[in-house]
């Protein structure tokens, strides 16, 4: 039972780790595209870490059902963050590309989700 | 000092806020914002007051919940009315409309 | 089944209810109609919500008490009650009347001007039946929520109204129109859950029998009271008045001024007779008839220095609203002449919604024929458009309140009540309204009647249009005729109480 | 411990809500907006109102932050000059007496709540819902939801009639003004039918559990909008008679099973006793199938001019 | 009282007021207004023959309770009524001819009838709610005839005239309305509510509103100022029906709604003395006038005061006799002032050798007006001394006898100017039967009915009136007032015309004012329609009223 506890204490604690050099990334990277990478990769991982530190304390408890929510909102993140990251690298790029970065980088402002 | 005295006092404090919106808001779209802060303020007092209702086998009072429901139904209609009479006045506007009879500065 | 249903009518529950349904029944299938069917269908239901306003009227006159009904056969405080009592089923007929002329008004006959396209004259039907629907609902509902609803629907169904033209302006009236109405509701939804967290009810006649003076009740009172002013644009809350009613179509001005703008009135006389306690009644009164004397002034002066014909009225709608607020200190004091304010106030709510919609209707042929809004262009207007300017002036005779009009009998009956209760200043503001609404009319129809300067290119207005104005306006001079004592009428159903009918 | 975390939950309310109205920018206020609707979604949660959680997000937040960022990035007036300082002192001291007296309020409400839970759990049998919101939604209450639906209606009818006469039976504005893109239909192809089968369970679940008509529909009405952003449907032809149909199920739906009520159960709104389980998942069909339709069409907005794509 | 069925006279009095209203609404149709100058004819004859058949004291309830409306004719109502209708039919005769060729007739026609109506109903309503109707009917009907023809200066005069009663109004309805509510009930009669204004609490705002109110459409100082703007405008029938009958609607105001057998000393003293001044103030003013009409309608201004002057002494002696003494009064004034206004359109339309006969013609009715023994004029001088008594009041009246006999020396002199010059191409033309006849008809009248209606009304033998005595005491004011003219003639002073409405000159000042303060208030309107004023005022609004409903001790838990 203390191992599952430790278990979960730390997979949770990695995640918190990740998410704040995601937030760290945004804060302090220069351009949309770096912030995206940041934030894309490591706010992932780290709810996959969470979701992981979560899963034995369901099934423990035997909330299976739930932890199988748990599972399908994780896969569903995965899908959405990717794919809006994707979107918005793209109007990024096109930005960057057609010049229409205004000077006051509205456009990077425009980039944070 | 029980959670729902806490929420309560946040729901007073978030109707203040949207009040201060409504009052200080520059432009159309910020008055909507601040009177969605001021109706999500008076939603929570709802549920504050569900939950000290709370009892025969409910987690709160069904009957302020059924209400909030109804509550932000109408207010999103509300925001949706006024967000497409923003943008057709800004459309209207960029193509260059005469100005209104009366020239009232929107300060 | 509650009340002795006059034989041959429906039962006066399934009057209720139909009265707020019927216009829905209307209203939805115009989704799929094209606007001639559309105007047939909606006159074909004004006709028949007339006949069921009529019945409702008759119903709590035979039955001498409030009728009731109850949604889902669930009563109070679970369910929702609805109650017609004398005041609800003057205001059902009132409404009836003005929106049957408004829709007669607004039919598309052989002079009215062609609509562009189809938007215009759907959507105008649509609006019309959901405000009707709307307003039904307000004179009846005796839930709080329900009310929050119905001026919801009524909020949203008048915004469009505004800008049915969709000109720069009007939809900026419409915008402005819309915030600060959301902001009053708002207020008014705050006042809402502060009665419920206190009495555990939102029905008005049970939170009354449990309604005891305490800071959430004042708060709660406070609240939905500014929240129905700002609905209900009483000085100095009414920025959005003016340029909303002078901005819209005539037909929809008419019935934004004439009816629309009651709604919060009439709940406010609700709240303030049958929910809150007399003392805190006899505590707001004098700031109620402030607001109101200051509308009256200030607004009245603002009409006689208008120049466009449509603001001058909509200025002159935000000064009458005063008269129904001075009612307020006089109707809560206990004693007889309390009845005959009451009546007055009743009786001024009904003559300025016919006056006041006879006036827009003859604004809006005045200037379809001549092209433009200036009052400064309609010199010898008076043998041009003879119906029209009789309308306009009719209707002014009832606002300046001289006799034979409905506005006459309405300011005897709040002068003798405002004498007697010793409120000197409601009195003399009740004159120089009075004067001032002489003045704003008089600065209209007197050059009318004179002989034009130049002769007046007129283009061809449709007669029988001028005829539904001109009815409205004797019908206003017909209420001239209500006798000048305390309505019997208006007393069936008050106090409020569900007690009586089915237990 | 929970009353910690129900503090740093207020305390995060409140500041989106004072970034939302300090903002100066419009898309920074809309992003306050949409984090403020999510943290009030956890309040609810909190609050024991699942439920209600379920329309803040959805609606409240989801929604309506789509129908203001479409506005905010439609709306390209230059940001009008802020109020003084004095008048936003002014404010700020009457919005400071407004909390005192609410917080009085709150603070000295009556100790035994009144409460109409008793009264709901007494009659809740008769209606054979498991759902207490349900029931006081479709059956105490119904005609509150009943003007709702209308009100939701109308709100549509006012924006369409906002369009330029010649094009009231166009098409709505294109949403998304980007090119095609592939990640978008990618990710449409796959949330697309999940989504749909989570808005139709939430629907069907609404009788017994939180869920129901309103929280169904809205995640139906942003499965519509994915896919027509993605292009995998065609922005529909807004005088359609069929879409219009769709739009009447619900509102016209609910009214004639309410008049039916009369001839069956002798009040308006009342449900035939015995089969009032099954009327009632008609109606929350009808009425979940409209606020779908509505929700999105109130997202796209007014007919524009007709495009040929 | 017969409620139910309606008799024979019922009828015929009912009939008196809605046959000319009839006829006016009517005549809003364009083809009847065509024969409008016509039908003018025919609406005053009901009311004549009412007066003439109907018996004095007759009183007609038309609508049961809880309206009461009564018709009823008692002395003062029947003289000024047949006065009335007498006038309204020669006048119209003679309109019908002046008129012939303006374009415009038919309309005046409308105005004629409709003002017709409200006369008439103003001397028979008995109830408060029906004279208040009837009132406002005759005032704002006569507008129509004073702003007729379309000069800058007539709608100068029918704005003042419709701003003075509009405010009239407004005061007769708030005493109307703190009368009748000191009597149950929702309408009560004229006498009951009179009859209960000794116990009322508000009797001295009650009596201080009517006072303003009725004198100001009597032309009382300083409320006056619109009547010689108005009189001069108007056509010249239009004039001899305003200065002739409109003008005692006021009269029949005071007297009935002055309490006849109430002395009040103070407000009857009030009335006389502002009547006295008045007399006074009119010829003064009527003096420096230059055109004829203007000075009639101050010499209209002057003998309203002499009639206020003796309403004032009946009420300071609760004299009952006072009313029908002074509507006798007025009666003679009407007949006099109409058949003076009807000459001088003859003499504008009548060459130089038949003006002299215009002239003799304007004096003679000059002088009976001013109360030459002999003349009816002196019956109603005669008349109306008893109540005001012999002291200094009796002295003034007497004295402003001769002011009018110097006034009336002016305009004769104004009417022979009048004549010569202004139409030349008349030459030896004289003026159409149509218009000699109904004037010649008035005067004849004017000048003996007062000898037909002596000793009915007054009660006196007419020997009093021929004794030596009687004569002297009614031959100097008139000596005297003949010889100043005379001296005056020699030596015209030179005095400048005053502008018609005199003291309306000081209202100058004021416009500025107004239009200050309208532009104070649209400004004050447009910086609360801002979108922060009036948001912090919703919010402002709110605290108020839960500042004002809440209590003191709620606020005790915060410094214990």
């Amino acid at each position: 039972m203390i191992a599952l506890h430790l278990l979960t204490g730390l997979c949770v604690l990695a995640g918190l780790v990740f998410f704040a050099a995601g937030t760290l990334g945004l804060l302090r990277l220069p351009d949309p595209l770096t912030r995206l990478h940041a934030l894309a990769k490591a706010d992932n991982i780290g709810l996959g870490l969470i979701a992981l530190g979560v899963l034995p304390q369901l099934v423990a408890s035997g909330a299976v059902l739930a932890a199988a929510k748990v599972v399908a909102i994780w896969l569903l993140l995965q899908l959405s963050s990717g794919a809006v990251a994707q979107l918005l690298a793209e109007v990024a790029f096109r930005d960057s590309e057609t010049g229409a970065d205004d000077p006051d980088g509205a456009a990077a402002e425009a980039g944070e989700p | 000092m029980s959670a729902e005295t806490l929420f309560g006092l946040a729901a007073a404090a978030l109707c203040a806020i949207g009040i201060y919106g409504l009052m200080v808001g520059r432009g159309a779209l910020a008055r909507l914002i601040a009177f969605n802060l001021l109706g999500g303020g008076v939603f929570v007092l709802f549920g504050v007051v569900a939950r000290r209702g709370a009892g025969a086998g409910f987690g709160g009072d069904p009957v302020p919940q059924a209400l909030v429901i109804t509550g932000i139904v109408v207010a999103f209609s509300a925001t949706a009315l006024g967000a497409a009479l923003v943008e057709r006045l800004a459309q209207l506007r960029a193509k260059g409309g005469a100005p209104s009879e009366e020239p009232e500065a929107d300060t | 089944m509650s009340g002795g249903a006059l034989p041959g009518l429906p039962p006066a529950d399934m009057l209720l209810v139909l009265a707020v349904i019927l216009p829905l029944f209307g209203l939805l299938p115009l989704l799929l109609l094209g606007s001639r069917l559309a105007e047939r269908l909606t006159l074909l239901v004004l006709a028949a919500g007339l006949a069921v306003a009529l019945g409702i009227g008759a119903e709590v006159a035979a039955a001498g008490q409030a009728a009731t009904a109850f949604i889902g056969g669930w009563r109070p405080p679970l369910g929702v009650g609805l109650r017609a009592d004398g005041l609800s089923a003057v205001m059902l007929v009132m409404t009836a009347v003005v929106l049957c002329a408004t829709g007669l008004y607004a039919m598309t006959g052989p002079a009215t001007p062609r609509a562009a396209g189809e938007r215009m004259p759907t959507a105008f039907w649509m609006l019309l039946l959901c405000v009707w629907s709307a307003l039904n609902l307000v004179f009846v509902a005796e839930d709080l929520f329900t009310l929050y609803v119905a001026l919801e629907l009524l909020t949203f169904a008048a915004v469009p109204l505004v800008c049915l033209d969709g000109k720069e302006g009007q939809i900026e009236a419409a915008l402005r129109y819309l915030v600060f109405a959301l902001f009053g509701s708002v207020l008014y939804l705050l006042g809402t859950v502060l009665i419920y967290a206190l009495y555990g009810t939102l029905d008005i006649i049970l939170a009354a029998r449990r309604a005891s003076v305490s800071p959430g009740l004042v708060v709660a009172l406070a609240a939905m009271t500014a929240g129905m002013m700002a609905k209900a644009a009483l000085f100095p809350l009414h920025l959005w008045l003016p340029p909303a009613h002078s901005g819209a179509p005539p037909a929809a001005s008419a019935m934004l001024s004439a009816v629309v703008i009651k709604a919060p009135i009439f709940l406010l006389v609700r709240f303030w007779l049958d929910l809150a306690p007399e003392s805190l009644a006899v505590k707001v009164g004098p700031i109620l008839a402030g607001l109101g004397a200051a509308a009256i002034l200030m607004c009245s002066l603002v009409a006689l220095a208008q120049h466009r014909l449509k603001l001058l009225i909509a200025y002159s709608t935000a000064a009458q609203i005063g008269y129904l607020f001075l009612m307020f200190p006089l109707a809560a004091a206990a004693s007889a002449w309390s009845a005959l304010a009451w009546t007055g106030g009743a009786l001024h709510l009904a003559s300025h919604a016919f006056s006041k919609a006879a006036m827009f209707m003859a604004a809006g042929l005045i200037a379809e024929a001549v092209g433009h809004d200036r009052i400064k262009g309609l010199t010898g207007l008076g043998r041009a458009l003879p119906v029209s300017v009789a309308a306009f002036g009719l209707g002014g005779l009832s606002l300046m309140g001289l006799p034979p009009a409905g506005g006459f009998v309405a300011k005897v009956m709040l002068l003798s009540a405002a004498v007697h209760l010793g409120n000197w200043w409601i009195a003399l503001v009740i004159l120089i309204g009075g004067l001032l609404a002489g003045g704003y009319v008089l600065r209209v129809v007197v050059p009318a009647l004179q002989r034009p300067a130049a002769p007046l290119a007129l283009r061809p207005v449709a007669g029988w249009r001028e005829w539904v104005a001109l009815a409205l306006a004797l019908v206003a001079v017909g209420l001239g005729f209500v006798p000048l004592e305390p309505s019997a009428y208006l007393a069936i159903g008050r106090p409020a109480s569900w007690a009586e009918g089915a237990p | 411990m929970s009353l910690a975390f129900d503090a740093l939950l207020c305390l995060l309310a409140l500041l989106a809500a004072l970034r939302a109205v300090a903002a100066g920018e419009g898309f920074s206020r809309v992003a306050a907006f949409m984090a403020y609707g999510l943290i009030l979604g956890l309040v609810w949660v909190r609050l024991a109102a699942v439920d209600v959680a379920l329309t803040e997000v959805a609606v409240g937040s989801g929604v309506t932050g789509l129908v203001l960022l479409r506005a905010v990035a439609r709306d390209d007036a230059p940001a009008p000059l802020a109020a003084g300082l004095a008048y936003r002192l002014l404010a700020g001291v009457v919005a400071l007496l407004v909390f005192a007296g609410l917080a009085a309020v709150v603070l000295l409400l009556p100790e035994p709540a009144p409460s109409l839970a008793p009264e709901v759990a007494r009659h809740l049998p008769a209606t054979d819902l498991g759902n207490p919101i349900t029931a006081v939604l479709i059956v105490f209450r119904a005609l509150d939801t009943l003007l709702e639906t209308v009100v939701l209606l109308l709100a549509l009818i006012g924006v369409w009639a906002l369009s330029p006469d010649r094009t009231w039976a166009g098409r709505p504005a294109v949403l998304l003004p980007a090119p095609w893109s592939g990640a978008l239909e990618f990710l449409a192809r796959l949330v697309v039918p999940v989504g749909v089968l989570v808005g139709l369970y939430m629907f069907w679940a609404g009788a017994d559990v939180p869920g129901g008509a309103f929280q169904g529909g809205a995640v139906l009405a942003a499965m519509a909008l994915m896919a027509i952003a993605a292009g995998l449907l065609p922005r529909p032809v807004l005088a359609r008679r069929r879409l219009r149909a769709l739009l009447l199920a619900g509102p016209f739906g609910f009214l004639l099973v309410g008049v039916l009520g009369w001839v069956f159960a002798d009040a308006f709104l009342a449900y035939p006793p015995g089969v009032e389980k099954a009327v009632i998942i008609l109606v929350e069909a009808a009425i979940t199938l409209s606020i779908a339709v509505t929700l999105a069409l109130l997202v796209l907005g007014p007919p524009v001019a007709e495009e040929t794509e | 009282m017969t409620a139910g069925t309606l008799g024979g006279s019922d009828l015929l009095l009912l009939s008196a007021i809605l046959v000319p209203l009839v006829l006016g609404l009517a005549a809003l149709k364009p083809w009847v207004r065509r024969w409008g100058p016509t039908l003018a004819l025919v609406a005053p004859l009901p009311a004549l023959a009412a007066v003439l058949l109907v018996p004095v004291g007759q009183s007609v309830l038309l609508v049961p309770a809880p309206f009461r409306l009564t018709l009823a004719l008692d002395a003062p109502g029947a003289l000024l009524l047949g006065g009335a209708a007498l006038l309204w039919l020669l006048a119209g005769i003679y309109a019908r001819a002046y008129l012939k060729d303006d374009p415009e007739r038919g309309a005046f026609s409308v105005w004629w009838l409709l003002t017709m109506a409200g006369a008439f109903a103003v001397f028979l309503v008995a109830d408060v709610a029906s004279f208040y109707l009837a009132y406002a009917l005759v005032s704002f009907a006569a507008y129509g005839l004073a702003a007729h023809d379309d000069t800058a200066e007539a709608r100068r005069a029918g704005r003042v005239y419709l701003a003075l009663t509009v405010l009239g109004e407004a005061l007769l309805i708030a005493a109307f309305v703190m009368l009748a509510s000191s009597v149950s009930g929702a309408n009560p009669l004229i006498r009951d509510a009179v009859a209960g204004l000794a116990q009322s609490p508000w009797r001295g705002a009650i009596l201080g509103l009517l006072l303003v109110g009725f004198t100001m459409k009597m032309g009382l100082f300083p409320l006056h100022v619109w009547m010689p703007l108005a009189h001069a405008v108007a056509p010249v029938p239009g004039s001899a029906v305003l200065s002739g009958i409109v003008v005692k609607a006021g009269v029949i105001g005071l007297i009935r709604f002055l309490p006849a057998d109430l002395p009040l000393a103070q407000w009857g003293m009030a009335l006389l003395t502002a009547g006295l001044f008045t007399a006074f103030y009119g010829v003064a003013i009527g003096l420096t006038q230059s055109h004829p009409k203007r000075a009639l309608a101050y010499s209209t201004v002057s003998q309203m005061g002499v009639v206020a002057a003796v309403l004032g002494a009946g009420l300071a002696a609760g004299d009952a006799a006072a009313p029908s003494l002074a509507a006798f009064y007025a009666l003679n004034h009407m007949l006099l002032k109409g058949a003076m206004f009807l000459a001088v359109g003859v003499a504008m339309a009548s060459g130089p050798r038949h003006l002299r006969l215009v002239l003799i013609g304007a004096a003679v009715l000059g002088l009976s007006l001013a109360g030459l023994p002999f003349t009816g004029g002196a019956l109603a001088k005669y008349a109306v001394k008893a109540p005001v008594g012999e002291g200094g009041a009796g002295i003034l009246l007497a004295l402003s006898a001769g002011g009018t006999t110097l006034l009336m020396a002016r305009y004769v002199l104004l009417l022979a100017a009048r004549g010569k010059g202004a139409d030349p191409a008349a030459g030896e033309a004289e003026a159409p039967p149509a218009l000699l006849v109904p004037w010649a008809v008035l005067s004849g009248v004017a000048v003996l009915l007062p000898f037909a209606l002596f000793t009915p009304v007054t009660g006196l033998g007419l020997g009093g009136l021929f004794s030596l005595e009687g004569i002297i005491k009614g031959l100097w004011p008139v000596a005297l007032g003949l010889a100043v003219a005379a001296l005056l003639y020699q030596k015209p002073p030179k005095v400048s015309e005053i502008p018609a409405g005199d003291i309306l000159a000081l209202t100058q000042g004021l416009r500025p004012a107004l239009r200050g303060l309208l532009s104070a208030a649209v400004r004050l309107d447009a910086g609360l329609r801002h979108w922060s004023s009036a948001a912090l005022a919703l919010v402002l609004v709110m605290v108020a009223l839960a500042v004002a409903m809440g209590e003191p001790q709620w606020l005790q838990p915060l410094w214990p």
